[in-house]
């Protein structure tokens, strides 16, 4: 990673919401590296903060309402220092996002062609009609069948897997270096949820572009990330390889939620539960293990005072050390739930 | 002719006016053929734009053609009686039952035509038709032969009324059953003072008149000036008439404009009018003359105005059946005292002082100071006076009984007068308010009829049924015809005694103002002065107020004299200036 | 598209008949007749009976009613009692007055709150955002005839700006100078009207702007680079218009109910004004067929709106 | 079933007053106490709320010792009397009627009209609305006929018509003429909110808990939409209290014995009112602005509380 | 005899246009579905969105009017409204919703809404009621300090269990539950899924259970039914469904299922891709001229599928080919 890490370099970003005057972190000390090439899952709960740190990448948070720190180096450029203008210069042409909820992200009184030729107005010199052309050619791309039809469509005549690889389409469309997905599929069927990341990876695979994806389903992950990094209450608590993560994850957390999927063979047992719930923003403890109330039996002392990332093995990183003495309590035993 | 009559005609008013601004400065001749009269006309409606006034169902339409002659045939004095040298001459014939109209030589409608027998007979067509829509016809009209089978639509043509010459010609003789000395005077109810142009609208349907072209887009008239364009309920423009017979027109344009009663002293004050269109029963009230009686720039004209507002009592019902207003002694208001005394407690004077800011008066009689010949200066009429009214009521037998802060009736019932009054301005009804706490100080419990002023419909739909009892004592106004007989008004058969005050000595008396004896002006001066009193005493129905009909006129104008003698009213004006001063 | 405005037309017929009955029965209902109002010692009672009687009016009501709805079907709306001429020419002549003023007052109306509920959208929260609401919140306080009372003495008559009373000067040359003249005429009741009736606009506008600016597209035109400017321009104010442009059509019922007012304060001669004269003369056609023309104006003014929104927003297109 | 639950739970009859506590203690404040917080984080609005409250028990208390027909008294002495004058704090108007005295009587009939005009038009107009939304078919057709109905009528005409039919109307029955009218934006926002509000699966759970629609519609829908009708109550109550002054402006509004803000503020019809005696409408016109003002602050306030995300008041 | 037997069920949306808006096409939601759920087990409907599954629950409840088709309760019809009123049905029969937010009145205290049903069909005195209530959310794993909470107050997870306790509150032999954890969070569905099934093991409860989550339905029911462009494309057994499907729309369902083992991440895809690809060659194999699915043909006593007979024949004889 180290030859590559010239690309996205996330360092110790922090961004909080103003809530009744008062400001909470949604994330906090989060550091990423994301590589050309590759597709970095981001997953966790909801409300882990997952789509703060997309929206923090791309600059859309109002600044009178969040507080953002830390550095996120984008090929060389640090994004947080730069104005609406220089951010304009990346967002759309080397940043395209994927939002998750297709019907609302697509302005309901353009047709699908305007809405994609409008990233290129921005950021190319193209003429209309190469527009044109480019735009049947974007969906093609994304799998659209009629393309010249779709395009002159509105966003309400479409069908959900439609609308989002028109989404796609425009975050392509300027054949940018980082496609952030945030959950990208998760209003989708399966089936439309599988076209989909094919499209996504065959992208990804024809642009060299870095792709960011978030997502809660563990399933999709398992199919199309390379690495992953889990997050949970605005903290990342495990980071990894595809393999690394899903044949031995270390965190507990991460152990808890792969262990509460529904398995093949379990049809009879009861699914494994992480007791407890995520804590809210207003109520995030702000030191100590942030998982720890939710594994009660292991000792307060197994936890970090301010918990770090350890590396465990290349590419593997985990918070805390408390996954070594970590194990599940009907395995423990002696441990009532 | 010019008038020299500055008459300020009643000593109870506080303000003095003249009927001519004299203006001193010179005419700017260049200003007044060039220049523009802006007359402004009072009204909260626009007028309807018919120009023909046997068909105009108001003043106001009468006033925004004013400029025109209002087609009228006589001129007249200042007691509105009919003289020679308008554009018809009039010679009653008693002997024969004639009236003979002659039509000056020389007169021509303003297009040109010359004005013929027909036009004068063709208004008495228009005014009997049987499908006419106007509602100036009354039966007195019946007076004239033949005039009752052609409004029945029995006759073709009016049998009585004749155009010796032809149709063509220039005189008319009309035959009357009867010869009334109000036949002298303009306003009568038997000649009409109005002809038609009879060339120019043959061709229509009389029932279609008043909405024809000829009398709302492009009308003729006969006067000093003719119409350059009327803009529907707002505005006339008019410019010299080169057919007129008389004096010419002088100044190049006059325009009169309807504003609305809210904001003509504000159009005044800033200056957006020369002055107001004359009118007889006067448009300015007290409020207006406080704001507009120090107006630089402004004189003021007024004569009495020709109306009055009036109590009256009712005492009767109309008997549908002989056509009859009769008395009923049991009416609840049939005691004379109980009338008088009520009257006696009224402030008139206070209210006409705090509100008329001098140009409303207490009405000390029923004929206005406007028919100088036959009001009766010397009437009392009803001053307050609380304790002759207590004395009154109390000598009659309305007495507080059982510690009750009300009287009662004679026998001991108890008693409350409705009081009809007809919705109107605050001040009005602050008027009203005022009156009826006047008479709860003499201790009659006395109410609005419906508890509040009644809107004017509802009030007129009230008393004009044959016989109600849901109001017993009301205020209202009449505006009145320039012949000052009483026959319409208060006449035995006469639809609007709505009071049904019909006592012998009052038929006797209103019969003598207009029957032979009446062609002696000097008897029916006295017969008119002796109505006064016997109505003042019997107070059936009392004067209210008086006013003055008056207006600002800017000093650039010139010639400006609103007195029924001037009958050249329009040609007499000049500017002295192009600007208003 | 036709078909379906055809639709909305027939539903409309039943509508409006009903109203007419309503309308027909209620004006009979009022006390008095057309000829008691002009009652003077001149007017003979008996003539009166007769002029009623020329005019069907003590004929039973539904004889009315059927003789009315007879001569509606020849385009005849009878005569006006007070005017003397037919309904139909007297409300034409009127009715261009009224919607003269009425097409004028909301084109002044947009182009005031169109600036100004964007303008207090954008800057949300900010002063000249207060300063908008403010202004909205007390126009909405103050009954729309106190504004015509204080415009109409300052600038009609203490600044003299303006004329104060009717719909064209009675000097205006024919052609060029009797449209200025008339144009000049409605200025200042325009201008009025539309600072009221810019309070709904901006109000609507406003919630329209700021709930667009969060919206997810608006998010996503972010993430596209679009410059704010553009944002602006391209999305949000494009689709806040939307529903606005449908509001006109509703706006007609506001200025119809305010031609009332605004017609009685500068005795502009229109419908309005028409009607509060013609209560109190019980002129019964007129006031039938007024009531009636305002009620198929308001119907008209919905199907208007439904049609703008219908053309303008791709998602209800009504094929 | 009880017995069934009484196996599987081991929650017995015994516990029942002791978690009841225990929930009690537990409990979340009531909506009007979250309307509360949110008035005390605002100090503005709550100054709107003391003025609103203060005004209106002012002019109610008041009113009771002011004999209505004594001060419409006329005493045209002391017509347009200026205020400060001859023991006249706001002046007399052209009766020479204490302006001060009419005002506070005024407001009291005013308030009282809109009160009862909000009241009969709001109900009418919620039940219409809820009932017109909640049911589809023909039950929302035929409703939404007579709405449309409604809705083509000119308002301002009908009335003038209908208070000209009346001949002896007052207070109460212009109240209720324009309530034959005011129901209707009412009912229509109801009606889109009810029909938003029935498609939520909560109406559904309710249906298959075998809840009738009559209780679905008031119990269920109703309470969900309150926030909606306390702000639309709020707001129509403010545009009320100045609904009849354009009527008394054109000559049909209330008689003048009974004093309105309405007949007040038509004192402003006269342009000389306007400059030289301005204490006969304006103090009218000054307190209907101040009073929708506050009333329409207010109505912001509970539409904020309604609305989770933008309260400022803390919770609890 | 099973407990519900739905019989030649469909619901057809009318879509109006034209002149008079009259009814000129419609929507066919569900178009002539039957099957059968037994006493105490969970039925599986699965299928893609807008496959009617929703529309069948709700048909089944009785909050959708149906067109035709019969659905018999106790041997009555319930698609009558009066049947289910004499049936007392909803005392019976109960829902548990997607959308766990939108299916609790916010406006209303836990107390009332798990009471709603109870007040409804049992009438008991205050303190039973309590007490009931205090022991439904006992059995969900709720405090009680919960009684006096708004639904606003709980986190998706709990919120799904209130509303598994309202279900339950009269002891229903049936609920249909839709999709009653696509909104939930992995660990939360957990919980979610442990209740019902805890639930139904002590009441002998039902479940028609609607999702779209093949991995959830896998772990939940016994035999499952797949549905497709409104109508049954296939039914079986668990291990009918999941190791033998038949149907192409099946097979396309079950391989887009994401796999959690990342090990053989690519041969998982590559057979996605496969069965993708015969998908859309064989597409016209599988349906009618309209595109619809076949009637059911049974293939074994648990398993039908929607093929045309010859081909269904030939299938068994493949598959008995196999199994041998
Ligand atoms: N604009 C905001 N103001 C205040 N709090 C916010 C804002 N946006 C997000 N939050 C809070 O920040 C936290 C993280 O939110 P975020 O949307 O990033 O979560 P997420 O992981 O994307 O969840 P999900 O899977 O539901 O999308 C949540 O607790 C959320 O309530
Ligand atoms: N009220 C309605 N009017 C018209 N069409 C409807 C209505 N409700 C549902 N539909 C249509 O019926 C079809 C089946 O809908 P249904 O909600 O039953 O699908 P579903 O399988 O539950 O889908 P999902 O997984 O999205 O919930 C869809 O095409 C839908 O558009
Ligand atoms: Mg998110
Ligand atoms: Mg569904």
């Amino acid at each position: 990673m180290e030859t590559t890490s010239d690309f996205l370099n996330i360092k110790d970003v922090n961004t909080a919401f103003k809530i009744n005057g008062k400001y909470y972190d949604a994330i906090s000390h989060i550091n990423l590296t994301v590589h050309h090439d590759e597709i970095l899952a981001i997953v966790g709960e909801s409300g882990c903060g997952k789509s703060t740190l997309a929206t923090t990448i791309m600059g859309l948070h109002d600044p009178s309402e969040t507080k953002i720190s830390g550095e996120i180096d984008f090929e060389g450029t640090d994004l947080l220092k730069l104005d609406e203008a220089g951010y304009n210069k990346f967002r759309g042409a080397k940043i395209g996002m994927i939002f998750q909820d297709p019907l609302s992200a697509l302005n309901p009184l353009k047709r699908i062609e305007d809405q994609i030729s409008e990233v290129m107005t921005y950021h190319t010199k193209l003429t209309a009609e190469q527009k044109h052309n480019r735009v049947l050619e974007l969906l093609k791309e994304v799998g659209i069948v009629d393309p010249k039809r779709t395009a002159h469509q509105f966003p309400h005549q479409l069908s959900g897997g439609m609308r989002q690889r028109v989404i796609i389409a425009i975050a392509i469309a300027c054949k940018p270096d980082l496609i952030i997905a945030d959950e990208p599929t998760t209003a989708l069927d399966v089936t439309i949820q599988a076209q989909i990341l094919d499209v996504l990876r065959k992208i990804q695979a024809e642009n060299h572009a870095g792709i960011i994806l978030i997502t809660h389903d563990l399933g999709v992950v398992a199919e199309t990330a390379d690495r992953v990094a889990v997050m949970y209450a605005g903290q990342i608590v495990e980071e990894g390889s595809v393999e690394q993560i899903f044949n031995t994850p270390k965190h507990p957390y991460t152990r808890s939620l792969l262990r509460s999927m529904p398995q093949r063979d379990n049809q009879n047992d009861d699914l494994y539960v992480i007791q407890g719930n995520v804590p809210s923003l207003q109520k995030m403890p702000q030191i100590g293990d942030r998982f720890a109330p939710r594994i009660p039996w292991v000792k307060p002392e197994e936890h970090e005072k301010n918990p770090t990332m350890h590396e465990i093995e290349p590419g593997h990183e985990v918070r805390c050390t408390c996954y070594k003495s970590f194990s599940f309590p009907d395995q423990v035993g002696s441990v009532k739930a | 002719g010019c008038s020299n009559n500055s008459s300020s005609s009643s000593s109870n008013s506080a303000v003095k006016f003249s009927t001519a601004y004299k203006n001193s400065a010179a005419t700017d001749k260049n200003a007044t053929k060039n220049g523009t009269l802006k007359l402004a006309m009072p009204s909260n409606s626009p007028f309807q734009g018919i120009t023909d006034p046997v068909l105009a169902p108001n003043a106001t339409d009468a006033e925004a053609f004013a400029p025109g002659g209002e087609n009228s045939l006589f001129n007249v004095d200042k007691n509105y009686k009919i003289v020679d040298g308008g554009l018809a001459n009039q010679k009653l014939d008693r002997k024969a039952k004639t009236a003979t109209i002659t039509i000056r030589s020389n007169a021509k409608w303003s297009n040109g035509s010359p004005v013929i027998a027909k036009d004068v007979e063709y208004a008495y067509e228009v005014l009997g038709n049987k499908e006419s829509t106007s509602s100036q016809y009354s039966s007195d009209f019946e007076n004239i032969e033949g005039m009752a089978a052609y409004h029945k639509g029995t006759a073709s043509t009016i049998s009585g009324i004749e155009m010796p010459n032809g149709e063509k010609g220039k005189k008319v003789v009309i035959h009357f059953k009867q010869m009334t000395p109000s036949m002298k005077f303009s306003g009568n109810s038997y000649i009409w003072g109005s002809i038609e142009p009879y060339e120019y609208i043959k061709d229509v349907p009389i029932a279609k008149l008043a909405s024809s072209e000829q009398i709302r887009k492009n009308p003729i008239f006969v006067g000093p000036y003719k119409l350059d364009k009327v803009v529907e309920g707002e505005s006339t423009s008019w410019s010299p008439n080169k057919y007129y017979y008389g004096k010419k027109a002088q100044i190049g344009h006059i325009t009169i404009n309807v504003v609305s009663l809210n904001n003509i002293d504000k159009a005044l004050q800033s200056k957006k009018y020369d002055s107001v269109v004359p009118e007889v029963a006067g448009s300015l009230g007290g409020t207006d003359y406080k704001n507009l009686k120090n107006l630089k720039g402004y004189a003021k004209v007024g004569q009495p105005a020709l109306g009055y507002s009036y109590f009256a009592f009712n005492l009767g019902h109309f008997d549908t059946k002989t056509g009859k207003n009769v008395e009923d002694s049991s009416k609840k208001m049939s005691n004379k005292s109980l009338r008088q005394a009520m009257m006696y407690a009224v402030n008139v004077d206070q209210v006409s002082k705090k509100f008329g800011n001098g140009i409303k008066w207490r009405a000390n009689t029923l004929i206005p100071p406007v028919f100088s010949k036959y009001y009766d200066k010397s009437a009392k009429g009803y001053p307050l006076d609380i304790k002759k009214a207590n004395k009154l009521l109390d000598d009659a037998g309305y007495k507080k009984r059982n510690g009750s802060k009300w009287r009662s009736d004679p026998n001991g019932k108890k008693l409350v007068i409705h009081f009809g009054a007809m919705s109107s301005s605050a001040t009005t009804e602050a008027t009203y308010q005022n009156y009826l706490q006047q008479w709860h100080k003499i201790g009659l419990n006395v109410k609005y009829a419906n508890g509040k002023p009644m809107e004017v419909n509802s009030f007129y739909d009230t008393l004009q049924k044959p016989n109600q009892n849901s109001i017993d004592l009301w205020l209202g106004a009449w505006s009145l015809s320039s012949e000052p007989t009483q026959t319409q008004l208060y006449g035995e058969t006469a639809p609007f005694n709505m009071g049904h005050f019909a006592t012998k000595k009052n038929t006797e008396l209103i019969n003598k103002m207009n029957d032979s004896s009446a062609w002696n002006d000097e008897t029916r001066t006295k017969t008119f002065k002796e109505w006064q009193e016997y109505m003042n005493d019997q107070a059936g129905v009392v004067g209210d107020q008086f006013n003055y009909a008056w207006q600002p006129v800017n000093k650039r104008v010139k010639g400006f004299d609103i007195s029924p003698a001037n009958d050249e009213f329009y040609s007499n004006l000049t500017l002295t200036s192009s600007k208003l001063k | 598209m036709w078909k379906t405005i055809l639709r909305r037309i027939m539903i409309m017929i039943p509508e409006v008949i009903i109203l007419s009955l309503l309308v027909f029965l209620l004006a009979k209902a009022m006390p008095g007749d057309p000829f008691t109002g002009s009652i003077n010692p001149k007017a003979d009672p008996a003539q009166l009976h007769h002029l009623m009687k020329l005019n069907g009016l003590y004929d039973p009501w539904y004889q009315q009613y059927w003789n009315w709805v007879v001569h509606l079907f020849h385009g005849n709306l009878g005569n006006s009692y007070q005017y003397q001429e037919p309904v139909t020419r007297l409300i034409g002549s009127r009715a261009v007055n009224t919607l003269w003023l009425a097409l004028f007052t909301t084109i002044l109306t947009y182009c005031f709150a169109l600036p100004m509920g964007m303008y207090a959208a954008k800057h949300e929260g900010k002063l000249p955002d207060s300063i908008i609401r403010v202004y909205t919140y007390v126009t909405y306080c103050i009954p729309f005839f106190v504004i015509l009372v204080i415009g109409i003495w300052i600038f009609g008559y203490v600044l003299g700006w303006f004329p104060t009373t009717g719909s064209i000067s009675s000097t205006a040359t024919p052609g060029i100078g009797s449209i200025g003249s008339r144009f000049y005429h409605i200025l200042l009741p325009g201008i009025l009207g539309a600072l009221f009736g810019t309070v709904n606009v901006v109000q609507y506008l406003r919630s329209e702007v700021i709930d667009a600016k969060r919206s997810d597209y608006v998010r996503t035109a972010r993430s596209k680079g679009v410059p704010e400017k553009d944002i602006y321009k391209h999305h949000i104010f494009r689709n806040s218009l939307l529903p606005i442009a449908a509001f006109a059509g509703y706006s007609i019922t506001g200025l119809l109910n305010g031609s009332l007012f605004t017609e009685t304060v500068f005795s502009y001669p229109g419908m309005g004004l028409l009607f509060i004269n013609s209560i109190s003369y019980r002129d019964y056609t007129v006031i039938t067929a007024l009531v009636l023309i305002y009620g198929i104006l308001n119907l008209l003014g919905t199907l208007l709106s439904d049609i703008i929104l219908s053309i303008v927003d791709p998602r209800i297109r009504i094929e | 079933m009880e017995e069934n639950l009484n196996k599987h739970s081991n929650i017995s009859a015994a516990d029942l007053k002791r978690l009841t506590k225990e929930a009690d203690d537990e409990a979340t404040p009531s909506s009007a106490k979250i309307i509360w917080n949110e008035f005390r984080a605002d100090k503005p609005a709550m100054v709107a709320l003391f003025i609103v409250i203060a005004f209106i028990l002012f002019v109610m208390i008041a009113s009771l010792f002011i004999n209505t027909s004594q001060i419409m008294q006329t005493n045209i002495m002391n017509y347009n009397a200026s205020p400060g004058t001859s023991g006249f704090v706001l002046g007399a108007d052209s009766g020479g009627r204490p302006i001060a005295q009419q005002l506070i009587v005024g407001a009291r009939n005013s308030i009282g009209i809109a009160i009862g005009l909000t009241i009969i038009s709001s109900t009418f107009g919620i039940c219409w609305g809820l009932i017109s939304g909640y049911f589809n078919g023909y039950i929302d057709w035929g409703m939404q006929r007579v709405y449309d109905f409604m809705m083509m009528l000119p308002m301002t005409m009908m009335i003038i018509v209908l208070v000209t039919i009346i001949k002896n109307y007052n207070a109460v029955t212009l109240t209720l003429i324009f309530s034959i009218f005011y129901w209707e934006g009412t009912s229509r926002l109801i009606r889109s909110r009810t029909l938003s509000e029935s498609e939520k699966d909560y109406v559904a759970a309710s249906k298959t808990s075998g809840t009738n629609s009559f209780k679905i519609i008031f119990r269920e829908i109703m309470p969900n939409i309150s926030s909606l009708i306390i702000v639309d109550t709020t707001l129509s109550f403010a545009e009320n209290i100045g609904v009849e002054t354009g009527l008394s402006y054109l000559g049909f509004g209330l008689p003048i014995q009974t004093p309105s803000l309405g007949t007040l503020i038509a004192n402003a019809n006269d342009p000389n009112n306007i400059t030289q005696y301005w204490w006969t409408w304006l103090p009218a016109a000054l307190l209907i602005i101040v009073l929708c003002l506050s009333i329409s602050y207010i109505g912001q306030v509970i539409r904020r509380s309604a609305d989770a995300s933008q309260r400022q008041g803390t919770e609890n | 005899m099973s407990l519900v037997e739905i019989k030649n069920l469909k619901v057809h949306y009318p879509i109006r246009s034209g002149f008079w808006n009259r009814i000129t096409d419609s929507v066919k939601a569900v178009d002539g579905i039957s099957f059968n759920i037994e006493a105490g087990e969970t039925y599986g409907l699965v299928g893609e969105s807008g496959s009617g599954k929703s529309t069948t629950g709700k048909s089944v409840v009785g909050l959708e009017k149906i067109t035709s088709g019969s659905i018999m309760y106790q041997g009555k019809d319930i698609t009558k409204k009066n049947n289910r009123k004499e049936l007392d049905y909803n005392h019976d029969v109960q829902m548990i919703f997607q959308d766990s937010l939108s299916s609790l009145n916010p406006r209303k205290r836990i107390e009332d809404i798990i009471a709603e049903p109870l007040r409804n069909f049992e009438h008991l005195s205050k303190d039973e009621e309590k007490l009931r209530v205090l022991q439904l959310l006992d059995i969900v794993g709720l405090d009680p300090d919960a009684l006096y909470k708004y639904p606003h107050q709980f986190s998706g997870g709990q919120r799904q269990r209130i509303g598994v306790a309202r279900a339950v509150a009269t002891n229903p032999k049936l609920i249909i539950a839709d999709e009653p954890v696509s909104a939930l969070d992995l660990s939360v569905q957990a919980q979610v899924l442990n209740f019902m099934k805890k639930i139904q093991r002590e009441f002998g409860i039902s479940y028609l259970f609607i999702s779209h989550d093949l991995g959830v339905v896998r772990h939940m029911c016994n035999n499952i039914a797949i549905m497709n462009r409104g109508r049954l494309v296939e039914i079986g057994t668990r291990d009918d469904i999941y190791n033998h499907p038949v149907h192409i729309y099946t097979k396309r369902l079950l391989a887009a299922i994401p796999e959690t083992n990342v090990n053989d991440r690519k041969e998982h895809r590559a057979n996605r891709l496969a069965v993708e690809e015969i998908y859309r060659q064989q597409q016209d194999k599988y349906y009618d001229k309209d595109g619809k699915a076949f009637p059911l043909v049974p293939i074994s006593p648990t398993h039908s599928v929607a093929l045309p007979k010859e081909v269904a024949e030939q299938i068994i004889k493949q598959e008995g080919e196999v199994k041998a």
